[in-house]
């Protein structure tokens, strides 16, 4: 085994450790809720620390993919030739951020849903599911693998929404894991076409690339089938107009969840863009990328717009939300490096921020028992670290300087003004409305006079300032230096077909 | 020529008493009819020169299978005055409606193929080559439908005993 | 010589008189009359067709053998259980069997 | 050790900021003595800084250079890197100089505070950012650095966040100032999108090289300029400044008088050359800037709050300082940057005093007759006072003087006209605001009598500034620079390489009309003001109560904004919302759910449970079929 | 050729039908359950026979009957189907009828007509073999005979029944007059010897053809019968339903239209895609609003034909190469299928036993009373949905990658669109289970050890599939191989344009 291949078993390790643990859940008792927690704190330790070694042992060496693990799994079968299906895991600069993402948030989502005490062993059978199909995802270089996680991925939501969630939950899950899985049927008829236009027998995702490349997929096709596989991965990032479900089913799931889904989840969908689209038609996504654009411009400012008179703390977020991903998917269209590399790096920095907002959320709905907005006033007084937390991830979250939002959102407006400078104005623009909608929650959650009725409310507990603290660092580490992160998703990017310099 | 009027004679016969099963206003009188069909085809089959199969006709069609209906037909009655109910559904336009261009479509097939008739007209089949290809060649077939007839048989008895409190 | 057509649109009536019995009515047991014309319509088909066209001459003839077997033994299991019904709602009436609906 | 150690200056109080804001809480007295230490330290390092530069004629440009940011692809690197030249070392010298003493002033001005270690925290980081942002290399660093001091003051304004006043403001502050800054995001793409690099001095070559359109510099520089206004607080963008003074004093003095509202003033400064190749944008800086100072000085007359008045003469000084860089004259710009930074420090604190002692009192209509009662604070902001009013020869005169002088040259009388009048107004509200609060008797005895002088530790700053104030301005003279190591004075120590240092001259006629500008004012004020009367002020009100109400709600701005912002932008955003809920959601999501359904409902009542329409299913499907074989495919 | 050996497996079910029988008969008062369990164990020395002919080189019985990999793949899945129905019915049935031994003697005879509906090559056995299993379900489905709704649905289903296999006669009588032979091969060598164009008499034979095994499969319009006979019958007979009856319809569809119909592929094939949109459109937008668990089952089985009658079609459309992948992937989806819907009846069944209800809101809190079975029937309806990691995922894209072709892409993405709506109405029955608490008592209760096992092992076998498809795969392939190496077409497609 060389060292290489060793690295593949720890890509591995990281869908395995995840799927591992909810196997052993499975037959822990489900009255042990101690056992149940330490079973998952620990998973999410080692989850956290498999990822962050990925991250770090991505090789800055000009080449792509790297860590690779392939195992044939069905070939020459029916319509499947050599390499039909592999289980063909590895790892590129994208992805080894999205690794890393997913650590940071998973391990913290473990942790911030310790309080949780109604059935958790099935809550963290089903959440480490979900992780081990974000994980796959992120992996995959195989067609039916990457489906089939990204299925894995979305599947569990309805019950954790369903089960733990609270306002409107039946509604909240239903339409999101709906719209979702609608999201996913368009992926399945591009798979399907692309695999028949292709006509090469394999699932394998670096020969269909290649025949993107080549040709063997025609101008025609591609742009006929672009569409199918950017909308269906762009419901996951809520592209305009298929946002709805992330309002109603941030405001539904349990902390955890809306962490994990906000933080990790809604990136499956631009990865999925990445891979599907760019990097499977370029000639579509070539054509299609104006329009691409359009829309994100309008995510983006609608959003922040809509963000700006919600009355409820997870609806500001699910709004805001579409409003990031909006500027995720103007990354992406603009088609040039400086912008695709901002837009995986906003997959990252709204992730980590995200997930910090929805913690802290968590951390005050669990006391309070209520996200409005109006109720609440002076909350500084009692939570004080709270609202140093919360102020933090609303500050990354309007861009700030110092914070993994400005670093994200710069690199996204610098490409977009290099393709569309009237669209990277308008996103600018609604940056600035994302200053509003912050400061305006700020004033009258944080500060302003002291709501009496709060006074028994506690301050973070231990575990949430240690979820949240990972959470900080890793929003501080990228606003601040970024050039490890910039230097790994940038050497994947500039191989991306179609994406000019 | 004379079997072609005789032909005539019976089809004419058969669609009258087809017509009469379907059309009648009483069962009792479209299950008198139904064996006059079914005679008719009988005598088609003797037409068509296979007068074994126009005997089994007779037996099972025009004996058991027309008392069984009878039969039924009589432990059927709701209505113990005899008046005749109403026998046709809410759907019977319809019903015509599919009949004609069910008709116009097979009688349309029917003329409208070329068969590959060789025009010699029926050639006699032997009831001994029958019976002969039936068991040497078509075994798999008769045994199964023995099978089936043994099902049939079960299933027919354990529906329709009568259980205690019945 | 009656040519193979004659049969074919006798049997081609025969068959669609059977079905228009079939929809049309509502006596279960002028049903299943109707479907045996039906069976009977396919019976003189296929005798018509070994007859005139089979150089084999039989495979039609036993074919129509085993439909009217099936066809007995079908008219006895579901005479059985047109009585069945009729016990358990003393109707024979089909359009009055009709509680699973939607 | 030398100027390359500058980036130190910045350094150190990040590092105490960490320290303060993790351990503060902790530490003996909120580790307020780490804070003075840093300020101390950088202060000490400007020193160091400035020997160096001094003695090394010439040296001028990036003294760290081209450290490597991050890259992407093989056109995209960003390089970070410190450029030092005159510009900066001013700014250095104003920054670390009034941090140290308000930092010093706060000690006492915030003791028993609560938060006060956080006061503290902030305050560094503020001076880190801001050093940072005047010795940035590069526009990237100094977008960073320009939005870490907005928090920074939206921080401090929001400091006593319990009070729903000062959370608004902080809110409109940030949220004001932003809008500027998307101005200042966009012209800084739009300066490397035609350039290709963030450096400025490279982007000034590029530019003064021909290498960008003139309609497209011009707007790369207005929206480069809009940040500018959204920082410095130019009209329409003022509206902030005076709701900031809801924070701590020594926060209003440090930063929205001293260093961070003249970062915009600091940046057009630096970025002159491209001002002056755009055709009309200098022009715009100086209408901008004169319409700011007359406007902002009507705003003054009516205010009793000692804080705001000193807030709208910071926004119309300021509107000074820009009309001398539309002049084209960064020098004199930053003569007056200095010099207002001194003076207008020492008024705060000053008024910080005056607040302290009275206990949170700031309305001018209860106090009165302070002088007496705090001789230090009443004398320094005595001197304040003369030097904003541009009396010689306080600082204030000089560099005021020398704004008229290059003003005339470039745009001519009109525009000296206009100026004219906003200094004399200048002297008028300051006389005023003077008069109110240290002369005449006590208005209200039960603050008066409460009354006390500060301590040493709030006294020795404003007693330092007030040196400041007095001896600053003669930096002009060439020879007090070459007494200092700048031959030639600050005029002409500040340049931009291209068109060579801006001689000084003293011009007597100048000098006399603006002493008597100054003089007008305050004569006027005094008639008005005078011996505790209110008489003729009143009179003046009810003589012209339109234009009275007109001053005293400052133009209606904020209301025309607040309608803005409800009318429109929330207005808009209800309707996004309505949008999103009910056409979007429930009419796009739900709808096409709900018709699925209601399809099924439909469909399902095909099965209608009778025996005969099955039958009939089955039929007609075979005659469909048949059909289509035979008609429409046949 | 005569050999008799490949009859020996359904000599032992046969056989031990009538056993059965005879012990009822003898010994009345022998215990119903255990019957079950003979059944049960007949049926697996049915599937251990089946079992020796994997991979034997194929064999002709005088043409009617060919025994093969794909017979036996029926088989195999006939013998486990009743196994499995079996066992689910031991304690379903020992209380609801006085005799029981008719009810397991005839779900063995109707796993032999299933076999032999794979198996003939000849459509006389093939009708007679249809016929065999129909009787044995209208049976069976009327089994319940004090039950009302029974008896309607016996009484729907045999009148219907022979209505359409009346059409599915009439269809072959044409087949029959224009080829002159009833035999599979002989049928296709008849229509391509018949030179350019095709007769009306091909087009309408085909057409009632279709109507017949449509019926079978349950195809819309043909569909009709199935949700009552399903909502009739005793729960472990829908279970049958569901699976053999379904599996059987498209053995004999596979078999017919690879075998003979192929020829004049381009008659029919339009007619497989037709039916297949309305099918599964129909069937899945009518699932919707189904409150009986049964009924739901039956439209989420309509829907599911639907699917696969796409593949029909792709056969249809595509070359040699093509329809063998798609058949392959076909018989997968099958396994697939069958395995999960045997899960889900093995789960409700046991729901059943212990609330006697059969509507969703029964199920209402199971997760808290019952988890295990909660599990099982959330697992086999994600497997429907087609969500991984469970059988449906892996086999549906295989089944829908098979039958992608340049014409039936839009099929395959309408099936694909409604495969999303039937997540609806599937999470419409987890969510009574999850989501809500149950009413009344609220103790946890025990399933029977053999449901229990038979959900377990059942739901093992969907995860497998769903997880690791390579072997089964495999095994499929080897069972449609057959299909196209037929003797007399040599695996060439003597296709018209």
């Amino acid at each position: 085994m060389t060292f290489d291949e060793g690295q593949g078993y720890v890509v591995l390790a990281t869908i395995a450790v995840p799927l591992l643990a909810a196997l052993v859940l499975v037959f822990t008792p489900g009255h042990q809720k101690m056992l149940v927690r330490y079973i998952s704190a620990v998973t999410g330790a080692i989850v956290a620390g498999l990822s962050i070694y990925i991250f770090a042992a991505y090789q800055l060496d000009g080449s792509d993919a790297q860590m690779r693990l392939q195992w044939v799994w069905v070939e020459n079968t029916a319509f499947l030739g050599k390499d039909g299906i592999t289980l063909n895991l590895a790892v590129d600069g994208i992805s080894a951020l999205m690794a890393l993402l997913t650590g940071v948030v998973a391990f913290a989502g473990a942790l911030a849903s310790w309080k949780l005490d109604f059935r958790n062993k099935d809550f963290y059978i089903l959440y480490w599911t979900l992780l081990a199909g974000v994980y796959g995802t992120f992996f995959s270089y195989d067609l039916f693998f990457f489906f089939f996680f990204y299925e894995l991925a979305v599947m569990p939501l309805y019950l954790l929404i369903g089960v733990w969630g609270s306002t409107r939950k039946e509604y909240g899950a239903a339409k999101l894991t709906l719209m979702l899985v609608g999201g996913s049927v368009l992926i399945w008829i591009g798979i399907f076409a692309v695999f028949h236009e292709a006509n090469l027998g394999t699932f394998d995702m670096e020969q269909l690339w290649a025949a993107g490349r080549d040709g063997t997929l025609s101008p025609t096709f591609q742009k006929v089938f672009f569409p199918f596989m950017v909308v269906g991965c762009g419901v996951l990032a809520a592209l305009w107009p298929f946002h709805t479900w992330s309002p109603d089913g941030h405001m539904a799931a349990p902390t955890a969840v809306s962490m994990v889904h906000a933080g990790v989840l809604m990136k499956l969908g631009a990865f999925g863009i990445i891979r599907l689209g760019i990097q499977m038609m370029p000639v579509g996504a070539e054509f299609w990328m104006p329009t691409l654009m359009v829309l994100g411009v309008i995510g983006a400012v609608y959003g922040a717009t809509a963000a700006l008179t919600q009355r409820d703390f997870k609806l500001i977020s699910g709004y805001s939300s579409v409003s990031h991903m909006g500027y995720v998917l103007m990354g992406l269209a603009t088609m040039n490096q400086i912008g695709v590399t901002g837009a995986v790096l906003q997959m990252y920095s709204h992730g980590v921020m995200t997930a910090l907002v929805f913690l802290m959320i968590g951390a005050l709905y669990d006391q309070a028992h209520t996200r409005d907005l109006k109720d609440f006033g002076g909350i500084a007084k009692v939570m004080p670290l709270w609202v140093i937390f919360y102020g933090i991830a609303g500050l990354a979250n309007v861009g700030l300087p110092g914070f993994s939002g400005f670093t994200a959102e710069f690199h996204i407006f610098v490409g977009t003004f290099r393709s569309y400078p009237v669209f990277g104005a308008l996103a600018i623009f609604a940056a600035a409305l994302a200053a509003a909608y912050m400061l305006r929650m700020f004033a009258i959650v944080f500060f302003g006079p002291f709501n009496v009725r709060w006074s028994d409310l506690k301050d973070l507990t231990p575990l949430e300032r240690l979820s949240g603290g990972m959470l900080i660092a890793s929003i501080v580490i990228m606003g601040v230096w970024w050039a490890p992160f910039t230097d790994r998703v940038g050497q994947t990017v500039t191989l991306l077909p179609g994406v000019t310099g | 020529m004379a079997t072609e009027v005789l032909w005539w004679i019976f089809a004419a016969a058969i669609v009258g008493a087809s017509a009469g099963v379907v059309f009648s206003r009483s069962v009792l009188h479209s299950a008198i009819f139904l064996i006059g069909s079914m005679a008719g085809v009988g005598a088609m089959y003797v037409f068509l020169t296979v007068e074994f199969l126009a005997l089994v006709q007779f037996l099972i069609y025009g004996g058991a299978v027309t008392v069984l209906i009878l039969l039924a037909l009589m432990l059927t009655r709701s209505d113990p005055t005899g008046r005749p109910e109403p026998v046709n559904g809410p759907q019977l336009p319809f019903a015509l409606l599919v009949g004609i261009s069910l008709i116009t479509i097979l009688v349309a097939v029917a003329l409208d193929t070329a068969w590959g008739d060789s025009g010699e007209g029926p050639a006699n089949i032997a009831i001994e080559t029958v019976s002969e290809r039936m068991f040497s060649d078509f075994g798999v077939p008769f045994v199964l439908s023995s099978v089936l007839l043994l099902v049939a048989l079960i299933g027919a008895i354990i529906l329709a005993r009568q259980e205690e409190g019945e | 010589m009656v040519p193979l057509e004659n049969y074919l649109v006798l049997s081609a009536v025969m068959f669609s008189l059977g079905v228009y019995g079939v929809l049309a009515r509502r006596n279960a047991v002028l049903i299943l009359m109707s479907v045996e014309l039906m069976l009977n319509a396919v019976s003189l088909n296929f005798v018509a067709f070994a007859a005139y066209l089979d150089p084999d001459k039989v495979l039609g003839a036993i074919f129509a053998v085993f439909i009217i077997t099936v066809a007995a033994a079908e008219v006895g299991l579901a005479l059985a259980i047109v009585i069945r019904l009729f016990r358990n709602r003393a109707t024979s009436n089909v359009d009055e069997a009709a509680s699973m609906k939607w | 050790m030398g100027a390359e150690e500058a980036w130190l200056l910045a350094a150190i109080p990040a590092g105490v900021f960490l320290v303060l804001a993790l351990f503060g809480r902790a530490l003996p007295r909120g580790g307020d003595y780490l804070g003075v230490a840093a300020i101390l330290s950088s202060f000490l390092l400007f020193f160091v800084v400035l020997v160096d530069f001094l003695d090394t004629p010439g040296k001028l440009g990036p003294v760290v250079n081209d450290i490597e940011w991050s890259s992407i692809g093989e056109n995209f690197d960003l390089r970070m890197g410190i450029y030092v030249d005159p510009i900066t070392i001013v700014m250095f010298a104003v920054v670390t100089t009034v941090a140290l003493m308000v930092n010093i002033f706060s000690i006492g001005y915030m003791k028993g505070e609560p938060r006060y270690y956080w006061f503290f925290a902030v305050l560094q980081l503020f001076v880190a950012s801001m050093l940072l942002l005047v010795m940035a290399d590069n526009l990237l660093l100094v977008y960073i650095s320009w939005e870490l001091v907005g928090v920074c003051s939206f921080l401090l304004i929001g400091f006593y966040w319990e009070k729903r006043s000062a959370t608004e403001a902080a809110k409109k502050a940030f949220v004001t100032t932003r809008i500027g800054d998307v101005g200042l995001l966009i012209g800084i793409l739009m300066l490397w999108k035609a350039t290709g690099t963030f450096n400025i001095q490279e982007i000034i070559h590029h530019v003064e090289e021909g290498g960008v359109g003139q309609n497209y510099l011009f707007a790369a520089v207005a929206f480069v300029f809009l940040g500018c206004m959204g920082k410095s607080a130019q009209v329409p963008f003022h509206v902030w400044l005076p709701d900031a003074m809801e924070g701590p004093t020594p926060v209003s003095a440090l930063i929205h008088a001293a260093t961070m509202v003249v970062a915009g003033v600091y940046l057009t400064a630096r970025l002159l050359p491209l001002f002056e190749v755009a055709d009309g944008a200098l022009l715009m800086v100086t209408i901008v800037g004169l319409t700011t100072a007359l406007l902002t000085g009507f705003m003054a007359l009516a205010q009793t709050d000692i804080k705001k008045v000193l807030a709208y003469s910071t926004v119309g000084q300021l509107g000074f300082m820009f009309v001398a860089l539309g002049a084209g004259h960064p020098a004199v710009a930053m003569f007056h940057l200095m010099t207002h930074a001194f003076f207008k420090a020492l008024l705060f604190l000053g008024s910080g005093s005056v607040i302290h002692a009275t206990h949170h009192n700031q309305e001018m209509d209860k106090l009165g007759g302070l002088w007496k009662k705090m001789p230090i604070t009443g004398t320094t902001f005595f001197i304040g006072s003369l030097a904003l009013a541009g009396l010689p020869p306080l600082a204030g005169f000089w560099s005021k003087d020398e704004i008229f002088v290059v003003l005339n040259d470039k745009w001519g009388a009109w525009a000296v006209v206009i100026l004219a009048f906003a200094a004399v107004m200048t002297a008028f509200y300051t006389t005023r605001l003077f008069i109110r609060t240290f002369m005449g008797t006590p208005r209200d005895k039960d603050v008066h009598d409460h009354t006390e002088e500060s301590g040493l530790v709030m006294t020795g700053p404003l007693m330092f500034l007030a040196f400041l104030a007095v001896v600053s301005g003669f930096v002009v003279f060439h020879g007090v620079g070459k007494a200092l190591g700048f031959p030639g004075g600050i005029t002409e120590f500040i340049f931009l390489p291209h068109h060579g240092p801006h001689k000084y001259h003293f011009d007597l006629a100048w000098a006399a009309a603006s002493v008597a500008m100054g003089a007008t004012g305050l004569l006027l004020a005094g008639w008005m003001y005078w011996g505790n009367s209110t008489k003729r002020s009143t009179q003046l009100a009810e003589a012209q109560p339109g234009l009275y109400d007109l001053i005293r709600n400052k133009f209606y701005f904020d209301e025309l904004y607040q309608a803005g912002i409800d009318r429109g932008m929330l207005g808009f955003s209800y309707v996004v919302s309505w949008f999103d809920r009910y056409v979007v959601n429930d009419t796009g999501v739900d709808g096409s759910a709900q018709v699925t359904g209601f399809s099924g409902g439909v469909l399902k009542y095909l099965q209608t449970g009778r025996l005969p329409n099955y039958a009939m299913a089955v039929a007609v499907g075979v005659v469909a079929l048949a059909v289509v074989g035979l008609v429409v495919r046949g | 050729m005569r050999d008799y050996t490949i009859f020996i497996p359904e000599y032992i079910a046969a056989g031990s039908a009538v056993g059965i029988i005879g012990i009822e008969l003898f010994w009345p008062k022998f215990r119903k359950d255990w019957l079950a369990y003979i059944t049960a164990v007949a049926a697996l020395g049915w599937f251990v026979a089946g079992l020796f002919f994997i991979g034997k080189d194929p064999n002709s019985f005088q043409g009617l009957i060919r025994s093969d990999d794909f017979t036996t793949y029926f088989r195999l899945l006939a013998a486990g189907i009743v196994i499995v129905v079996a066992l689910m019915s031991a304690t379903h049935m020992r209380t609801r009828t006085k005799t029981v031994a008719e009810y397991y003697g005839l779900l063995l005879v109707a796993g032999c007509g299933m076999v032999y509906m794979a198996a003939a090559t000849e459509l006389l056995t093939a009708y007679i073999a249809l016929e065999l299993l129909s009787f044995s379900l209208y049976i069976l489905v009327g089994y319940l005979k004090r039950d009302n709704l029974s008896s309607e649905a016996s009484l729907k289903y045999i009148l219907l029944g022979a209505f359409s296999s009346a059409m599915f006669l009439y269809g072959m009588s044409l087949i029959y007059g224009v080829t002159g032979t009833t035999y599979y091969e002989g049928i296709a060598e008849g229509l391509a010897a018949r030179g350019p164009g095709t007769d009306p008499a091909v087009i309408v034979g085909m057409m009632l053809i279709l109507a017949g095994v449509g019926f079978k499969v349950s195809a819309a319009p043909f569909h009709m019968w199935a949700p009552d006979a399903y909502q009739g019958a005793p729960l472990p007979i829908t279970a049958f339903l569901s699976t053999a009856s379904k599996a059987a319809g498209f053995a004999l569809i596979l078999r017919l239209f690879t075998g003979a119909l192929i020829v004049d592929a381009a008659e029919w094939r339009w007619a497989v895609a037709a039916l297949a949109a309305v099918t599964m459109t129909l069937g899945n937008l009518v699932a919707i609003q189904q409150s009986n668990l049964k009924r739901l089952v039956a439209y989420s089985s309509i829907g599911q034909v639907g699917y696969m009658l796409i593949t029909i079609a792709a056969i249809g459309y595509g070359d040699a190469k093509v329809g063998q992948d798609a058949s392959s992937a076909l018989l997968l989806h099958i396994a697939g299928y069958v395995i999960a819907t045997l899960a889900l009846f093995a789960a409700l069944t046991a729901a059943y036993n212990r609330t006697g209800r059969e509507d969703i809101a029964g199920l209402r809190g199971l997760a808290e009373t019952q988890p295990f079975l909660a599990l099982v029937i959330t697992i086999a309806l994600f497997s429907f949905a087609g969500l991984p990691p469970f059988a449906g995922f892996a086999t549906k894209l295989f089944m829908f990658q098979g039958a992608t072709t340049d014409e039936l892409l839009w099929v395959v993405g309408l099936a694909v669109l409604n495969s999303f709506i039937s997540l609806y109405y599937y999470l419409m029955i987890v969510r009574q289970m999850y989501l809500f608490d149950p009413i009344g008592d609220v103790g946890r209760w025990k399933v029977s050890p053999v449901l229990w096992c038979l959900a377990a092992v059942l739901m093992v076998g969907v995860l497998f599939i769903g997880v690791y498809p390579g072997p089964v795969f495999e095994l499929t392939e080897r069972a449609a191989q057959p299909l196209f190496d037929a003797a007399g077409l040599g695996g060439v497609q003597v296709q018209r344009p």
